[in-house]
Formats: structure tokens, C-alpha cells, sequence
């Protein structure tokens, strides 16, 4: 089948999101010193340039694309902390489970980022509207399907995501945050867009953008 | 930003590594992952007790490993809670073979990474329970919010279950005196000014010269509101008011007092709170039997102060008077 | 200025009141002339030992009375020495018989006012016998200056001092024993940030972002000189050095090392700078036997630090050790 | 003799210094800031107020000078603190003991002088060039003898003191302090005036003021 995505395109995205999390690093810092403790940035860069290493390390090609994000789950666990570190690393675990195939349908690919979802809300039980990661998440699954659905590549179920999980990380501005640190803030989280939406939404960009390079 | 660090990627390595050569009779440190165990190890049969969450709170938590406190401490990244691979082998460390106590801060990160720790250790065979530590009356505590955090009683739980433990309560009965103790502390605080996280380089907000920050929590968070600087003992009446009132202390009854510098104020301001806190809770008819005053649960070099009541009954008064010997808390 | 007082007049005052509140089981506040002395009173028998000084370098000294260590403390105001009629009284209540030793940082303000103390209680038929402590070698010592200053080394003279009198040595002998640590304890300090007298109302001295002070004292003073900030291994290089050299220290020496907070400094930071004055000491062949990190004698709010060293032999050593039971020193 | 000083005029002489004390707060917090620790302003004028309510308190009017700067002197040593109090209180006291007179003539007030200065040089050992009260109490000196040789009246003698004391306050400025808290800056002590220098002059110059008035 034409256009699906393995294991090389789940090292590519890996590889892009280390280098798009280290590149807004102090963007993502800034973005939680206004609502939280100033460590998102920090502490994803922290993680993925583990993950970066870990790849660098391996003695095979990985199998598949499961394996590649089972490792990306195991070390984000290990490295990240705070509460981006349970929560991507669950997202990952799950996403994982679901996608031990040499190649992803746009099928596939909607599973993966439902599990990914699916983990988040396990761990952190967000619904929603709360300001938090869940809503650059939740568009994109929403998003993806539809993609899915109208018969679009798995490019182009990612680009799909990707486009809503921006669109849902800005409109976490105006929220009032009820989930995570930025919840003691009360009304005054309003009017800061939340820091882990938004590296949600350069994650799947990032996949997003390797998979239409590997798809030319 | 001016600290004086290496690099605020090492930071946290090499300041524990100095907590360990600098009280090596108390604790050992181990480098990788990063814990620090009480010195000789676990013992036999006591119920183990182990606390960590992110760093830049000193002496919370590794200062308060040691006889009648806790067994290990984990010490994450500043201000970010440690990672599930990092805490497990604390429980371990600290296992006697009577199981072990987790006290975590009500945080999501610190509640989600020991969780999974937890899950773990079980999966070693281990038994751990946890208690979730959350005394700010400053955040609103609902079944829809993440709920209140856990500040400067923590103090107060580790002290007091340490005490439960080190005299041979089972974990059940350690547990049990932990819930006890939280249900009866509260806490509130306030910020002069904010503290910089040495990755992040510049100051957790920005607050004018004559502003305040009433209700703030231990990383750098502005708080609810703020309001224009006041004299301390107005500012401590809106620390004390709703602690005692969450509380609902009533004449007659007795309490530990703490007031918890934030890391930068001076000591001789917090006896200036300590006075006026004590004054207030005496105007309620309530007693201040037992006190703590200084840097305890701090927020790297924040300006400010926080208030916590504790509410003792005979039990917990003879638990927190138990000999202490750890590099914070020593009688 | 942003504090927690109430009135830079009362800031004394009410701080010692809330400190004599807390700390009720081990001293007691007498208001006027303000003096804190020991719960209990002076010990019959016993050399009573007291110090005193400017406010503002909390928990010195009012945290260091109590068993084992002063029997009498003197808070003078902000960074200003208290007055003969105000010292004299502290004389006469320490004094248990076995004559009174003071204990005197090397300010002409305090020299001057103890000395005159000193007449007034010998009037009155007391002995009392000073040493001054001069332990600052940023300060050129020399017959035509005022002397090296007294700051961090007070401690150990305090703790030292008090221990010999508790074991029962007479005055002559507790002088003797101050005066060796006196002879053998040096200490350099260094400052990120000035601090703010509450009277003066504004920083004492004004500090560009990317600039420290090196060897300043703990009265806001500018230092000898200003530096480019550096990485903390660098600054205790220039802290540690000149202590040790000014010591003569050589190889297979044993001491102790305290590294001082000035009261602003988060504990995590003078935990980075114990680890490398103590790789330091070891590189020279010094082993670091006894360790003391935090805030002791600071300087309100300021950032910074100091490392003071203390040869040790068997008998300091020993005194050290000596059980001590105060507000901020207590084993 | 016409022109003589006294008990009215130290009473004036020390209302005007406590007054004067008050109004240059700041700026004697100011200078000692600078190279000191920035407290000679508040010491001073907590120290005069305390002078100010003891002269309030009093029964009956004082019976001489010395009586006069007695009270001042033990308020001192006992409210001031600091290098300063007993300082000044020495200077005082050595002075009132050479002043139990009803009236100083011109020798009287060098006798006070010299008195003042012998005091602070007993208890502070400075000799004069070191930055401190003695570099403008020695000239004060100086000029006082020179005026009363040239026969000036008591007021007269007081003016030359003051003006000499003011400058030689001024003449600290280029000084490096070996005595004091400013010896601790070595070099660095250099360019600033002496607080204690300076409150001397503002001392005298009330001294001088309240002659002039009191002859007037
Ligand atoms: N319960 C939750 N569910 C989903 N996401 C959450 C939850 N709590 C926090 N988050 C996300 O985590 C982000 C903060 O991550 P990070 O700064 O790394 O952790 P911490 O808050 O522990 O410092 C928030 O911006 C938010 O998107
Ligand atoms: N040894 C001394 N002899 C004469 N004057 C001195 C001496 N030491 C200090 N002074 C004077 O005291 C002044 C400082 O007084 P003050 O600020 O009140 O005391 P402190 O230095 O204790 O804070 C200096 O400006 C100087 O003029
Ligand atoms: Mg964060
Ligand atoms: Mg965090
Ligand atoms: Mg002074
Ligand atoms: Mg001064």
C-alpha cells in the first residue's frame, strides 16, 4: 500500500520533535513561567535529547513503529518528571501497544493518536476545557478521523491532526485553567495559552511534516 | 539571573552532592538515579518512609532524612517532580520489610510519577502506600480542580509518621497518623518578590515594588491576587484568617504554629509574622503549645512567608516532640 | 523596600518579641533594656558567656542562647551596636558567679560600647573578660586600621566558648579556649546582592546584574573589590584560598568548614559552594572532619555566602561536639 | 562679661542639633551608605530626639553648660549605639566636666573644644588623615585657639570652629579610611565624605548659630 508510514518515518518524526521541542525550549519555558513553574521547556528538552541519544545508541534499525515509540514512552518516563513526563510517556505506551506494524493505513495512524489520547486521559483525567494538553489532543484525533474517513493519506490524516492541534493549543488561551499547576491561578490563568497544549501541537506537527518528506 | 551555580544543568547533582559529604554521619547520597537514603539503610522491620518532588525547597526533603523522619528523599530536577525509574528505588532503599509510606505533594506531576513507581515497586513485591499531602487553603480544593496543594505542612507529616514509625506503628497505623495529620494542617502564603529558576534565567513573574502576591504556592506560581505591599501584620492576618478558619478552630483548642520563610526573607522578619500569627490565634482563644520558625519549604530565593496551623491532640503533640536527628530537624 | 515589618523603628523589637514567644522553653525577652537571656537564669558556677551586636544577622545572636553555648544575648539596632546601659544588665544576669566572658565582633561600635559595658559591671563588682572576634581576612589586619572584622567564625567561638564554660572551666580557661579559636578560625565572604537596612530604606550598595562583590562583611558594606559573576567553583576559589593561606594550612590538618548564607541564598546554593571549598581543602591535603551549611550569621536579605575555617585539634574538636540546645543550633 | 555662653545657650545649642540631626537624616544615611553601613543618620537623630524628651522632662532649668552636655552625653552613650554614641558621648562628657560654669568666655569654649575632641581621640584612637569625626574636630580645634589668641568672643571662637570643622569635613572627601567602618573599602573609601566628619560640622555649626543668636 502506497504512502504508509514505518518505522523510519516514527525515527523521522522522533528525531523533529527533539530538534522542534530544543528549538522552543525557551518559548515553552515562557509559556509555563506565566501560568506554571517555568519548567516545560526545560524538562522536554531534557527528555527528548534522552530520546535522541537512545536512538543514536540502537544496534538495529528498529522493527517497527511501535518499537520506536515504545522507546520514546520508556525514556520520556525516565527523563521527563513533572507532569508532562507520566502523561507523554503514557500517551506513547499506548500509542505503542497499537502500532506494532511495519507500516501505518491512515486507519493505523488515527489508532495511534487515539491511544495517545486515550493515555493522556488515563493518567491526568482532564476532560476537555481544562486547559490543558487535552485540548490540542482532542481536535486532532476529532480531526484525523474525519481525515481518515474522507480517504486521506496518512499524511494526510497527520496534517489534519496537526492543523487542529494547533488551532486547539490557541484556543486554550482564553480558558480558565481547572486541570494542572496553571489551575491555582484561577481566573488568572486566563489569557496565556497553555504550555502543553502547544508542544502537543509541535509534536504533531512534527509528524505531520515527516510524514509528507516521506510520502515525496 | 545571579547564583551562585555551575550550570543549572548540574545544579541539583552537585548541591546534593555536597548535602551528602556535608552530613555523611545522616545520609548517603546516591548518584544515579539521584536519591539520598538515611546512613546504615533501611530498618528491620520499621515501615520505611519516602518523600521527594521537584528541587529548589531545600532543606525539604533531603534534610529531613534521618532517625525519626524519613528513610529516603528523591530530589527531582528544580521545581519538576522525579521520574517513576528514580523514585522506585527509593522504596526500596527504604524498605525494612514492614512496607513503606510514600508522602507526596499535591501535585500532578509528584501524584502521576509516584504512582507509577508505586506500580513498580508492587510489581518487585513491594508494598507502598501513599498519602497526598495538600494544606493550601490559597487554591480551592473540588472534586473538578487538581486540588489543593501541598506546601510547608509537609513538615508536619514527615516529622509526625516518621515519629509513628520510628516508635513501631504498622503501616496501617502510620498511614493512619499521616491522613490524621493532614487533615489538621493548613497553610498560606505570600510572595514579596519572585524567585528564578536557574534553566528558565528570569524571574516566575514580575511583580512592581509596592505589590504583593497573597496565595501563592513553592514554585515561583504567582498567586491568586495580588494586592499593594502592607504592613506584616496586616498581611499575616490574611494568611492566618483563612487557615484558622478552614481549619474551623474553635477556643480551646491547641496547635502547632510554623511560619515558613520562602528562602529569601530574613529570619528576623519571620518572627515578626510569628508574633502577629500568634497574637491572632490567641485572640480566638486558641493555643499555640508547640512552634516552628524559619526556611523549612522554600522557593529557591523567594521573598515571603507562609503561615501553617497545625491542630494537635495529645497523640500528635508526643509525636512531633519525638527525637529528630536529620540535618534540618534535630532535637 | 519591600519587607515583612510592620515600622523599621519596632522591626527589633517585635522580632525579638516573637522570638522570645517561640523559642519560650529555651530563653526568656526582657523588654527594656531589650535583652534575651537564658530560660532558667544564669547557671551557679558556671562562666556566663555573652555576646551581642547590631540586629540584622539573625539567627546571631539571640539564636545561639541556651545550653551549652551564651547565657545572655544583645540585639542592638539594625547593624548598629548596642549601648553600654543596655549590655551591662546582660552581664549581670549571665553571671553565675564565675565571672562573665563577652564575646565581641572586632566593629569599633561594639568594641567601644562592650568595653564601657564592661566598666559600668565592674563597677558593680563583676569580672568581665572580652575576646574579640576577628576572623574576616578581606580586611588588611594590621597596628594602623581597625582590625579585621568578626563575622561567620563567631559561631564557632560561641559554640566552642559556651561549651568549655558548660563543662565547667573557669574563666581564665574559657578565654583561653575562645582565644585558640579566635587564633585559628578564618572566613571570607561574597555577595550577588546588597541588602536593605529598614531605616535607610534603600540597598546598600548598588550592584549591576552581571557584577559580585568579593570580600564584603555582613553590614551591607561594599567588598574589597567587584568581580564579573562566575560559576560558584570560581567565587569559593577566591572565598577558600585566601582563608586557607591566610591559616597556613597544610597537608594532614583537620578542620572545620562552614559555609554561611547572608540570609537570601537558597540552601541548594551553599550546598554547591561546601562541595567545592571542600574539594579545595582535600586538594590541599585538609580533611574536612566537622560541617556546618546555612544561615548563621547573614546579613538581612542579602545573596551571598561565606566560607570560614577552623583548625581543629582534639579539644576543639571535642567542645564542638559538646551537646548544644538553642533556637538555631542544637545537638 | 558681656557675650559669655550659657546654660540658655547649650540648651539652644542642643535643640538646634537635634533639630539639624533630624532635617540631615537622610543625607547622613546617605554618606555612610556609601562607606559605611548606613545607619550614622538614624543613629544620631534616634539619639538627639532621645535628648530632646529628656531636656522636655526636666523640672528645673539646668544650672550650667556642663550640666547641660552631661545630659546629653549619658542620653547618647545609652540611645545611639554604633561607633558614634560612645563617641560622642565621651566627647560630650569630657566636655560638661570643663564646663561646670555659669558662663564660658572665649578660653571656656576652646576648653570644650579641646575637651570634645581629647574625648573622641581616648576612645577611638585616630589620629587625624584617617577619615573619621577627629579630621573635622581637629581644625574646629585649631581655629577656635587662633580666633580666641585674636581675642574673638565666644560666639566668634564658635564661628571659626564651625566654619573650620565644615571644611575639614569636606577635606575627608579624597581620604582613604584606615579607622572605622570605611577602612574595611581601603581604596575604594576614597571620594566619599565622612558621616561622622560631616555630623560634626552640623554639630558645631549649631554650636555657632545658637552664640550668634544668643548675642545677638
Ligand atoms: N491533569 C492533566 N491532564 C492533562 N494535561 C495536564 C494535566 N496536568 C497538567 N497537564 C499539562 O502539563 C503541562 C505542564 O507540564 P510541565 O510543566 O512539564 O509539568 P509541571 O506542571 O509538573 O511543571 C500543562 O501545560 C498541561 O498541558
Ligand atoms: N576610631 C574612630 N575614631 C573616630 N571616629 C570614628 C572612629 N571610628 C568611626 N568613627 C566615626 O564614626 C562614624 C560612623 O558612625 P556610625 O555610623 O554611627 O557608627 P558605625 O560605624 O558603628 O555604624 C564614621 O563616619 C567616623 O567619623
Ligand atoms: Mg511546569
Ligand atoms: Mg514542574
Ligand atoms: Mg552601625
Ligand atoms: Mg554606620
Amino acid at each position: 500500500m502506497t504512502g504508509t508510514l514505518g518505522a523510519a518515518w516514527a525515527v523521522a518524526w522522533t528525531r523533529r520533535t527533539a530538534q522542534v521541542v530544543v528549538e522552543h525550549r525557551e518559548e515553552l519555558i515562557e509559556l509555563d513561567r506565566q501560568i506554571g513553574d517555568g519548567d516545560h521547556g526545560e524538562n522536554l528538552a531534557r527528555g527528548f535529547t534522552a530520546v535522541l541519544a537512545k536512538l543514536d545508541a540502537l544496534d538495529a534499525e528498529p522493527e517497527d513503529v511501535g518499537a520506536v515509540l515504545k522507546l520514546v514512552a520508556t525514556t520520556l518516563m525516565s527523563t521527563v518528571g513533572g507532569a508532562a513526563g507520566p502523561l507523554y510517556g503514557t500517551a506513547y505506551l499506548r500509542a505503542a501497544k497499537v502500532t506494532a506494524l511495519p507500516a501505518l493505513d491512515s486507519a493505523a495512524v488515527v489508532a495511534l493518536l487515539e491511544a495517545g489520547l486515550e493515555g493522556i486521559v488515563v493518567r491526568g483525567k482532564a476532560n476537555p476545557g481544562e486547559k490543558t494538553m487535552v485540548d490540542a489532543w482532542t481536535p486532532a484525533v476529532e480531526a484525523a478521523v474525519a481525515a481518515a474517513d474522507a480517504g486521506a493519506s496518512p499524511a494526510g490524516v497527520l496534517a489534519a491532526a496537526a492543523e487542529a492541534a494547533r488551532g486547539g493549543a490557541e484556543a486554550t488561551t482564553p480558558l480558565v485553567a481547572t486541570k494542572g499547576r496553571a489551575s491555582y491561578l484561577g481566573e488568572r490563568s486566563a489569557g496565556h495559552q497553555d504550555p502543553g497544549a502547544t508542544s502537543t501541537a509541535l509534536i504533531l506537527d512534527a509528524a505531520a511534516t515527516t510524514a509528507a518528506e516521506a510520502a515525496a | 539571573m545571579k547564583k551562585l551555580i555551575n550550570d543549572p544543568q548540574s545544579v541539583v547533582a552537585e548541591s546534593v552532592e555536597g548535602f551528602g559529604l556535608a552530613h555523611a554521619d545522616l545520609v548517603e547520597v546516591h548518584p544515579a538515579p539521584l536519591i539520598v537514603t538515611r546512613a546504615g539503610g533501611a530498618v528491620t522491620g520499621k515501615v520505611g518512609l519516602v518523600s521527594g518532588g521537584g528541587s529548589g525547597h531545600e532543606p525539604l526533603h533531603a534534610g529531613f532524612v534521618g532517625d525519626g523522619m524519613l528513610d529516603a528523599a528523591v530530589p527531582g530536577a528544580m521545581f519538576t517532580s522525579p521520574t517513576p525509574d528514580q523514585i522506585a528505588p527509593a522504596f526500596t532503599a527504604a524498605d525494612g520489610g514492614a512496607g513503606v509510606l510514600a508522602i507526596v505533594k499535591n501535585y500532578t506531576g509528584d501524584v502521576l510519577n509516584f504512582e507509577t513507581a508505586a506500580e513498580l515497586a508492587d510489581a518487585e513485591g513491594l508494598t507502598v502506600r501513599s498519602v497526598v499531602v495538600n494544606d493550601d487553603v490559597a487554591v480551592e480544593d473540588s472534586l473538578y480542580t487538581a486540588g489543593r496543594r501541598g506546601v510547608a505542612g509537609t513538615v508536619a507529616v514527615e516529622k509526625i509518621a516518621g515519629a509513628a514509625a520510628a516508635r513501631g506503628d504498622d503501616l496501617d497505623g502510620v498511614v493512619a497518623v499521616a491522613e490524621k495529620v493532614i487533615a489538621n494542617v493548613r497553610s498560606m502564603g505570600v510572595a514579596l518578590t519572585a524567585c528564578t529558576v536557574p534553566h528558565a534565567g528570569k524571574p516566575s513573574f514580575d511583580l512592581p515594588e509596592d505589590e504583593i502576591e497573597i496565595g501563592i504556592g513553592i514554585h515561583g506560581e504567582p498567586g491568586r491576587r495580588r494586592i499593594p505591599l502592607a504592613p506584616a501584620d496586616e498581611i499575616t492576618e490574611l494568611l492566618l484568617t483563612p487557615v484558622a478558619e478552614d481549619l474551623g478552630l474553635t477556643s480551646g483548642e491547641q496547635v502547632l504554629l510554623l511560619v515558613n520563610g520562602m528562602g529569601g526573607t530574613p529570619l528576623s522578619e519571620l518572627y515578626v509574622v510569628y508574633r502577629q500569627a500568634r497574637r491572632l490565634l490567641e485572640g480566638r482563644g486558641v493555643e499555640v503549645t508547640r512552634s516552628l520558625v524559619g526556611n523549612y519549604v522554600t522557593s529557591l530565593e523567594m521573598q515571603g512567608a507562609s503561615v501553617t496551623v497545625l491542630r494537635l491532640d495529645d497523640e500528635l503533640t508526643a509525636l512531633w516532640d519525638a527525637p529528630v536527628r536529620t540535618a534540618a530537624l534535630h532535637w
